[in-house]
């Protein structure tokens, strides 16, 4: 350890006691070699240490509609998720920083069964805001308000695997699967499953906004701002700092940025990536960026030619720069993807072999395989899909014409994107917020029968490890499933995965927390329980 | 305040020397009035009379100190009552305005702002200048009213502008005027705008106010027999210089100069009446309104022989208008019927085919409008030719020609824009696009009444002369006797919407006449400085009954 | 006349409206003339675009936001492209689409407008007006991004519904003009004349109402790109990387607020042309209006 | 009959022909508009079953004609619907519950910015006028000029950066909400009001000074100045009073623009007003809340047109008291 290092350890304790200030640290951070971002980074890790209680939390949010509502089936972006859920509501369970999910409002939680069936034990002394212990059956009626005929709730088809949800005793909800599902506690960690409490008839109260969470309901203007207070009997003791939340909906990415440096926020949720550099250099902010779960990808209809030779989607996969694209395109804020589906940070995660970099002389040798000279193909383009999408894809253009690839970028109508062009043209481009786990992310898009199966990819091979590992209940066995699959849709698929997109934000530098979790921004949209403000 | 200021008579009040105006005008700046001299006494009333354009108005204004904007004093000295005009400061100026010099305009409908009430208007100087407290103010405005003859003197000044009648107007602002009892008034062609019967009283009531407060007054009209009622002396005016000076007798048994003896040779030119039986246009029993409402046409009954000309003559809202409207088309009659050379003509316009439209044509009072500003002489005259006779080219261009110089006017106007003509020039260019149809009837509404005296004789000439080379029958619509008696082989007297009287010149102007006919003829001025005096003391006598 | 005679006469006409455009240019106040002055430079700017750039229209020549130099006189813009070379071309696009909106708006609304004062208070004209009445009460940016979501965002859809939404306050400016020229007596002349509609609307109706649509021709095409500017800042305008200066302003907005003057340069060209606009229209409408100055 | 009463009855009558006309108007563009509320509530996550379940809830799978038929049938008895919004839960969101609080938001702002900017935009106007030509003339005409020239966000992010980051004197965030103080309420609103001022004070400043300056050739004014009254009241008195009607109609179509083109505005300071929700109602495709949003837009528009009407009626003694 060098005496700048034995120094900056110093610091970091110090830090903790809140004896050195953030620019000193930061520069003796610098001295050691450490970039400004990551020293800014261990500070807030110094700080950490000892959370304090008190203040008012804003968070201007990029999110918001006037069409928001109370109703957790609605939740919709992340204005609501933060609001309604992260801020007010608990689910059974939650997702930590190391991408496991872990008890929430439930104590524990055992599968049984070959994972078919799953007994979660509540907490003692959860109670909601009105003072009403949680029961077994406010989760059950919490579950069912998802379920029925003519439910119109996001979570729908998340919850479509349940056959049964019962109380067994006040304390014990018992969930029984069409098949197992060693992720299921995934599943109910979900935004869109808070746990409500049960009226008189038998359904879930939604909308009076009584939860469980950190935070008591004040007010809610749909599309303007919710208000929160603090909660004063909850369940944990070490979260939720805040004596006040406020979470305002700032649709402007300037108007956003002002209220953080003008200090009428503290939180810029959605930084604008162009002028992140300029608000860098401002002492008071820190930029705090996490790479998620999402991906930004165009996907190939491997049904329809020339698609159908996978030589032909592998040259395709080989013509991207996603280099180039992710410096020009989005500033560096994500990782390249390769082709894999599952982001690096969730569990079972691999880096498939080999890298698809940019080798136009390989994607030539596999288009010559394929019995082609070149390739003319028409791809479907609109920022609907993401945020740099035409970009990227007239970038990619310019690169594959060294491949022999003719790009014919089509750029379509940006309403309606969701509806008349993906899943209707053969390749389009694409997003995915993407899933917690291999399975939910596999099942949602990469089964053979499921309703996203965006590339139309069937292989038996897959599918069958796919129900395998979903019930299989020993790490080790699904490890190995789960690279196996993943290979297979690198190898095979016809994604084409561009990007892991960051979640770049920033807050003020007063603003503190621990390791946070990467399945949502604003570390996992539980920001106003888990972080709190350093003096 | 009082009329007892000292006010002795024959002291020189005004003295305007050498006196020049320049005026902006394409880009440079040209003399308007060059060098005048205007000496004028206490109680002395002065005519200043000339043509348009003479610069009249420009050194009446200048008596004021004033120029209008594009214009400006550039020379000369202008002395009132021992102060120097050019010399005083715009504030001194100001506080002499309205109190001390006042100003009567031509048009009193657009001289009183239509946003205040008369009296408000009329007493306006008197309380800012700080002369009189409100309450005298409005009761010496009262008594003005009354001393100026006009009906309801105590209420009419609660009125606004539009709701009363020209006439009244005019009187009113003679009655701001002498609001402050002013030692000048100018009045600028106080009379123009109005109908012969109403200027008679107006002229008696300007002329009574200014004798008894014994205000002086230089009085502006194109009229040499209006001024002969006011003015103790007369200045002719011509292209900014003066022309000729005297009292008003000796100006008008004698006139020295040349100008200011053609400047009533219109009256002179007289046409014998031309009997003819031979009739193009029949006008049978035709009664027509606007809306349907308004009847401003009864049962009208009118003949124009080929080759004649007939006036119809009357004031405004008699009708006479209206009776064109019906004959072209533009107003088809409730009743009636309208025969051209025997035949019915169709109602209306859209019935009438090209040669009937063709064989009827008319002419404008004001030349301004009824020249497109954006059509150059050439396509004016020729598109007639083109669409009535089909000739088009060279061959239109030189029958143009030849049109221009029927009319007077030669080649080089074939490519002007009517923004580069002058008035006369105007309607004659009209006249020419009605001839270049070669019809048979031309109506003419009020053609000569926009124009100078001398321009209108010009034209008047120019018709009859025409009509001797193509036998063309006119419509003389007027309201002036004077060119009726000129022009007219028959007249038709119209008083709203009825036709009062009609025959042979000879006959409508020898007595007896119907009462409408006689007031109409003995209201227009006469070259006698005693006409009006007489005319109201036999119409006092006769107190001839005035048709409401 | 022969033939070389009428094409003397043809040429000293044409001399003749030169010499008068000049001997009227001549007594142009000085504001005006500096308006035509800035005007004919951005035409210039517009027409010889590509000669007169240093770089490319989308050309990525640098890295992003890098500060003026004599390399790039305004500095490059966030994704390392010539901002004075954009501020060109898009002289060429802001002022090609504007003058397309703003001909195709005063198409529109000048035919109908002129054609309702004809038949003022006929049943077309009750139509004409109340449809104008209706969409003039629709706030023009929202209807705007509704029919741009209808039909695209091209910009031949966009330059279409901006046309046909301008052309509500043409149609109104050409019926009110229209009207007082409908009343006027050449026209009642030449409808006594027995001249068909169509040439009455031509040749007497339509060159006397030309003043003020021409003035308000030089206003409402700046206004073009300014409602340009506000749609593409609600997501909807120009579609990059076509170089609009209403969207350059609109996708460099947020670095104001760092106090950078990169969105300064097209919104200092967009005031710039409209204040040169607005001075020359002041004085053609001076002009024409008759109306004289005090001196 | 009164010409002030004929006048309005008739407005009135074309007003309501106007905003039957503008229903139609946006009731279509919102048919041609791709996709339905579901689809843009759901986005990507839109499965046919949740589309047509909640296509059934809000009626939308009836024909068009018969839904807009309803909808009409509604608001002539007063009831502007519930929103799509509420869609899904047993509460139902009724659209004049949704819109009043944003109205009451747009209204107080608009009042602000006309508070501030007509008597600014009249006093400057009639200055310019008296001043004509001289060098205050000139600087307010280009200032205000250059003003109107900028992109609107652009006015209102510089007076952001100075105002709010720089000088912090203002609030750079508007949000409001029901239960701000009044005085709150203001200072919230002070940069989209002084924002909207620069926005709007250009049209009417120039149309008052020219107003005037075009009456300045009446006779009557030249008779005022023969009569020696001072130039200030020469165009006070006799100029202004007759150059109301004009101004009028500017100040009202400015009013106008102030509560139905402020979205920009609303958008730049996230002030709550019905711009915003407008535009929101339209990308959610919530039919009910758009066609009442246009509606009250478009009723603002033919009252504040109708006003300037009367107010030009009132100011011209021709038309007030006819012969």
């Amino acid at each position: 350890m060098t005496e700048l290092e034995n120094k900056l350890m110093m610091a970091t304790k110090l830090a903790a006691r809140g004896r050195v200030s953030r620019r000193d640290f930061v520069q003796l951070a610098i001295a050691t070699g450490l970039t400004a971002t990551a020293g800014n980074l261990l500070f807030a890790k110094a700080l950490r240490a000892e959370p304090k209680k008190g203040g008012n939390l804003k968070l201007g949010l990029a999110h918001g509609a006037t069409t928001d509502s109370l109703d957790p089936g609605l939740y919709y972006d992340q204005f609501t998720g933060t609001a309604c859920w992260g801020t007010l509501s608990n689910s059974l369970t939650e997702i930590d920083s190391t991408g496991s999910a872990v008890p929430d409002l439930a104590e524990s939680f055992e599968p049984s069964d070959g994972a078919k069936k799953w007994v979660f034990k509540l907490r003692n002394g959860a109670t909601f805001h009105n003072g009403k212990p949680v029961t077994a059956d406010d989760v059950v009626a919490s579950i069912m308000h998802h379920r029925g005929a003519d439910s119109k709730s996001a979570a729908k088809s998340l919850l479509e695997p349940v056959t049964s949800v019962t109380a067994d005793g006040p304390n014990t909800v018992i969930f029984e699967l069409t098949g197992g599902n060693a992720d299921f506690p995934y599943i109910v960690s979900d935004y869109h499953i808070p746990i409500m409490p049960k009226k008189d008839d038998g359904t879930a109260d939604w909308s009076s906004g009584i939860r469980t969470g950190p935070y008591i309901l004040e007010k809610f203007e749909p599309g303007v701002t919710a208000t929160f207070k603090k909660n004063p009997n909850y369940f944990k003791s070490d979260k939720g700092w805040f004596d006040t939340v406020e979470t305002i909906s700032i649709k402007d990415v300037t108007a956003r940025t002002n209220a953080l440096t003008s200090g009428e926020t503290q939180y810029l949720h959605r930084a604008d990536l162009k002028t992140l550099d300029l608000l860098k250099q401002n002492p008071n902010v820190v930029i705090f960026e996490v790479t998620g779960y999402g991906h930004y990808i165009f996907v190939m209809n491997v049904t329809q030619p020339p698609f159908d030779n996978p030589d032909v989607r592998n040259a395709i996969k080989y013509s991207v720069n996603r280099e180039e694209i992710l410096q020009k395109v989005f500033q560096g804020h994500g990782t390249v993807g390769n082709d894999n589906p599952i982001a690096p940070t969730v569990k079972f995660a691999i880096d498939p072999q080999p890298q698809h970099k940019y080798d136009p002389a390989k994607a030539k040798e596999l288009l010559k395989k394929a019995g082609l000279d070149s390739l003319k193909v028409d791809l479907s383009v609109a920022e609907a899909a993401f945020t740099g999408a035409t970009d990227s894809a007239l970038l990619w253009q310019e690169s594959a014409k060294a491949a022999g690839i003719d790009l014919n970028v089509i750029r379509e109508p940006e309403d309606a994107y969701w509806d008349n062009v993906w899943l209707k043209k053969p390749f389009v481009a694409s997003y995915w917020a993407g899933r917690p786990t291999c399975d939910w992310m596999f099942t949602t898009a990469y089964a053979a029968d499921a309703a996203w199966n965006d590339t139309f990819w069937k292989n038996p091979r897959f599918n069958e490890l796919l129900v395998a590992a979903r019930a299989e209940t020993d790490d080790a066995k699904r490890a190995a499933m789960y690279a196996e699959m993943q290979q297979l849709v690198h190898d095979d698929g016809g994604l084409i995965n561009l990007v892991f997109n960051s979640f770049v934000d920033a807050h003020a530098n007063n603003l503190a927390h621990g390791d946070v979790a990467a399945n949502w921004p604003m570390d996992g949209m539980k920001i106003a329980e888990r972080w709190w403000f350093a003096s | 305040m009082s009329t007892e200021k000292k006010r002795t008579k024959g002291e020189i009040l005004l003295e305007m020397k050498d006196v020049r105006i320049e005026g902006f005008s394409d880009d440079k700046w040209h003399q308007i009035v060059k060098g005048v001299d205007v000496t004028l006494k206490r109680g002395e009333v002065l005519g200043l009379i000339g043509e348009s354009g003479a610069g009249k108005s420009t050194l009446g204004l200048a008596a004021m100190g004033f120029a209008r904007p594009g214009c400006r004093i550039s020379g000369g000295s202008i002395v009132f009552d021992g102060i120097d005009l050019l010399k005083s400061s715009e504030e001194d100026l100001r506080k002499l305005r309205g109190s001390r010099i006042a100003y009567v305009a031509q048009s009193a409908s657009a001289a009183f702002n239509p946003a205040h009430r008369l009296l408000d208007q009329t007493i306006e100087t008197a309380l800012d200048h700080h002369i009189l407290d409100r309450g005298k103010a409005e009761s010496d405005a009262r008594d003005l009213y009354r001393r100026l003859r006009l009906p309801n003197p105590d209420t009419i000044g609660s009125r606004y502008p539009h709701q009363v009648s020209g006439g009244q107007l005019q009187r009113a602002m003679t009655a701001m005027a002498m609001s402050c009892r002013p030692d000048l008034i100018i009045f600028d062609e106080p009379t123009t705008a109005l109908d012969v019967t109403t200027q008679v009283e107006v002229l008696a009531a300007m002329r009574d106010i200014v004798e008894q407060f014994h205000t002086a007054a230089i009085y502006i009209t194109h009229d040499l027999a209006v001024v002969a009622q006011m003015a103790h002396r007369i200045m002719v005016l011509r292209y900014g210089k003066e022309v000729e000076e005297a009292p008003t007798r000796e100006m008008l048994k004698s006139p020295r100069e040349d100008y200011t003896k053609t400047l009533w040779a219109v009256r002179k030119l007289q046409m014998h009446e031309r009997p003819s039986d031979d009739i193009v246009l029949r006008v049978h029993d035709v009664t027509a309104s606007y809306g349907g409402e308004i009847t401003v046409l009864e049962h009208v009954t009118v003949q124009v022989p080929r080759g004649r000309t007939v006036a119809v003559v009357g004031e405004s809202g008699s009708g006479k208008s209206t009776l064109a409207r019906a004959i072209t088309g533009l107003l088809p009659p409730l009743s009636g019927e309208i025969y051209f050379d025997g035949k019915p003509l169709p109602r209306t316009l859209r019935e009438r085919d090209k040669d009937m439209l063709r064989r009827t044509q008319m002419i404008y009072q004001s030349p301004d409008t009824a020249l497109n500003p954006r059509q150059r002489v050439r396509d004016v005259i020729g598109r007639p030719i083109q669409f009535y006779h089909g000739i088009s080219g060279q061959a239109c261009d030189r029958k143009v020609v030849e049109l221009l110089e029927q009319i007077e006017l030669g080649e080089s106007y074939l490519d002007r824009l009517p923004g580069e003509l002058s008035g006369g020039q105007k309607q004659r260019i009209c006249i020419a696009r009605a001839l270049a149809a070669e019809p048979e009837l031309i109506i003419c509404d009020e053609v000569t009444s926009a124009l100078d005296q001398i321009v209108q004789e010009e034209i008047l000439k120019l018709l009859m002369r025409l009509q001797e080379e193509t036998n063309v029958s006119y419509l003389f619509i007027t309201h002036d006797i004077a060119t009726v008696q000129a022009i007219a082989d028959e007249i038709v007297v119209m008083y709203q919407g009825k036709v009062v009287q009609q025959g042979p010149k000879s006959q409508v102007l020898s007595p007896p006449h119907p009462a409408y006919t006689e007031l109409l003829l003995s209201s227009v001025p006469q070259m006698d400085p005693d006409w009006l005096t007489q005319l109201l003391a036999a119409r006092s006598a006769r107190s001839t009954r005035v048709p409401a | 006349m022969t033939a070389e005679a009428g094409d003397i006469r043809a040429i000293k006409a044409r001399r003749g409206r030169i010499e008068s455009a000049w001997r009227v240019l001549k007594t142009a106040p000085f504001s005006a003339w500096l308006g035509m002055i800035i005007i004919a430079i951005y035409v210039f700017c517009a027409v010889f675009a590509p000669w007169i750039a240093p770089y490319g229209e989308a050309e990525i020549v640098g890295n992003a936001y890098q500060p003026s130099s004599a390399e790039f006189w305004l500095g490059t813009d966030q994704i390392g492209r010539d901002i004075f070379s954009r501020l060109i071309y898009g002289a060429r696009n802001t002022i090609g689409i504007a003058l397309i909106t703003t001909l195709l708006s005063f198409a529109i609304g000048g035919t109908l407008g002129v054609f309702a004062a004809i038949h003022r208070g006929g049943w077309l004209d009750q139509i004409l007006s109340r449809l104008v009445d209706a969409l003039m009460s629709i706030p023009t940016l929202i209807f705007a991004l509704m029919l741009l979501a209808v039909f695209g965002k091209y910009i031949a859809a966009l330059i279409l519904i901006l046309a046909l939404l301008d052309s509500t306050r043409v149609f109104r400016l050409a019926r009110a003009t229209a009207i007082n020229v409908v009343v006027m007596d050449y026209v009642e002349a030449a409808r006594l004349r027995g001249e068909g509609l169509g040439w009455i609307t031509m040749k007497e109706i339509v060159p006397n109402i030309m003043p003020p649509l021409v003035a308000e021709f030089g206003l409402r095409f700046c206004f073009v790109f300014l409602t340009i500017s506000s749609l593409s800042f609600l997501g909807v305008g120009i579609q990059p990387p076509t170089a609009d200066w209403g969207s350059m302003v609109a996708e460099n907005k947020s670095l104001i607020t760092y106090g950078n003057p990169t969105p300064l340069y097209p919104a200092a060209a967009i005031a710039l042309l409209t204040v040169a606009v607005n001075f020359v229209v002041d004085w053609f409408l001076h002009r024409t209006s008759g109306l004289r100055d005090e001196h | 009959m009164h010409p002030i009463v004929r006048t309005v009855l008739q407005r009135l009558g074309l007003g309501l022909l106007t905003l039957f006309i503008v229903s139609i108007v946006i009731f279509s563009a919102l048919e041609m508009l791709p996709g339905g509320f579901a689809e843009a509530i759901l986005g990507q996550s839109a499965t046919p079953e949740t589309v047509a379940a909640f296509n059934k809830e809000i009626g939308l799978d009836r024909p068009a004609i018969v839904r807009y038929v309803e909808w009409i049938g509604g608001i002539l008895q007063g009831d502007f619907g519930t929103s799509y919004a509420g869609a899904g839960g047993n509460i139902k969101r009724h659209v004049s519950d949704l819109i009043a609080p944003r109205l009451y938001n747009t209204f107080f702002l608009a009042i602000m910015a006309a508070v501030i900017a007509v008597p600014l935009a009249l006093t400057l106007g009639v200055l310019a006028a008296l001043y004509r030509n001289s060098l205050f003339d000139r600087i307010v005409n280009s200032v205000t000029l250059t003003t109107i020239a900028l992109p609107e966000f652009f006015v209102a992010y510089v007076l952001m950066f100075f105002f709010a980051i720089k000088l912090r004197w203002f609030y750079s965030l508007s949000t409001v909400s029901e239960s701000t103080t009044f005085l709150e309420h203001i200072s919230r609103a002070a940069l989209p009001a002084i924002t909207l001022t620069l926005v709007i004070i250009a049209h009417m400043m120039r149309m008052t000074r020219a107003a005037i300056i075009n009456l300045l050739a009446s006779p009557y004014i030249e008779m005022a100045q023969l009569k020696g009254i001072p130039r200030r009241r020469v165009i006070v008195h006799h100029a202004l009073p007759n150059a109301w009607a004009p101004i009028v109609t500017v100040v009202a179509f400015n009013l106008a623009y102030l509560v139905v083109g402020v979205v920009v505005v609303e958008v730049v300071f996230v002030y709550p007003g019905i711009g915003q929700m407008m535009v929101d109602a339209v990308s959610s495709r919530d039919m009910p809340v758009v066609q009442a949003c246009a509606l009250i837009f478009a009723a603002t528009y033919i009252l504040l047109n109708l006003s300037a009407d009367i107010i030009s009626i009132i100011t011209n003694p021709r038309l007030l008291h006819p012969r």
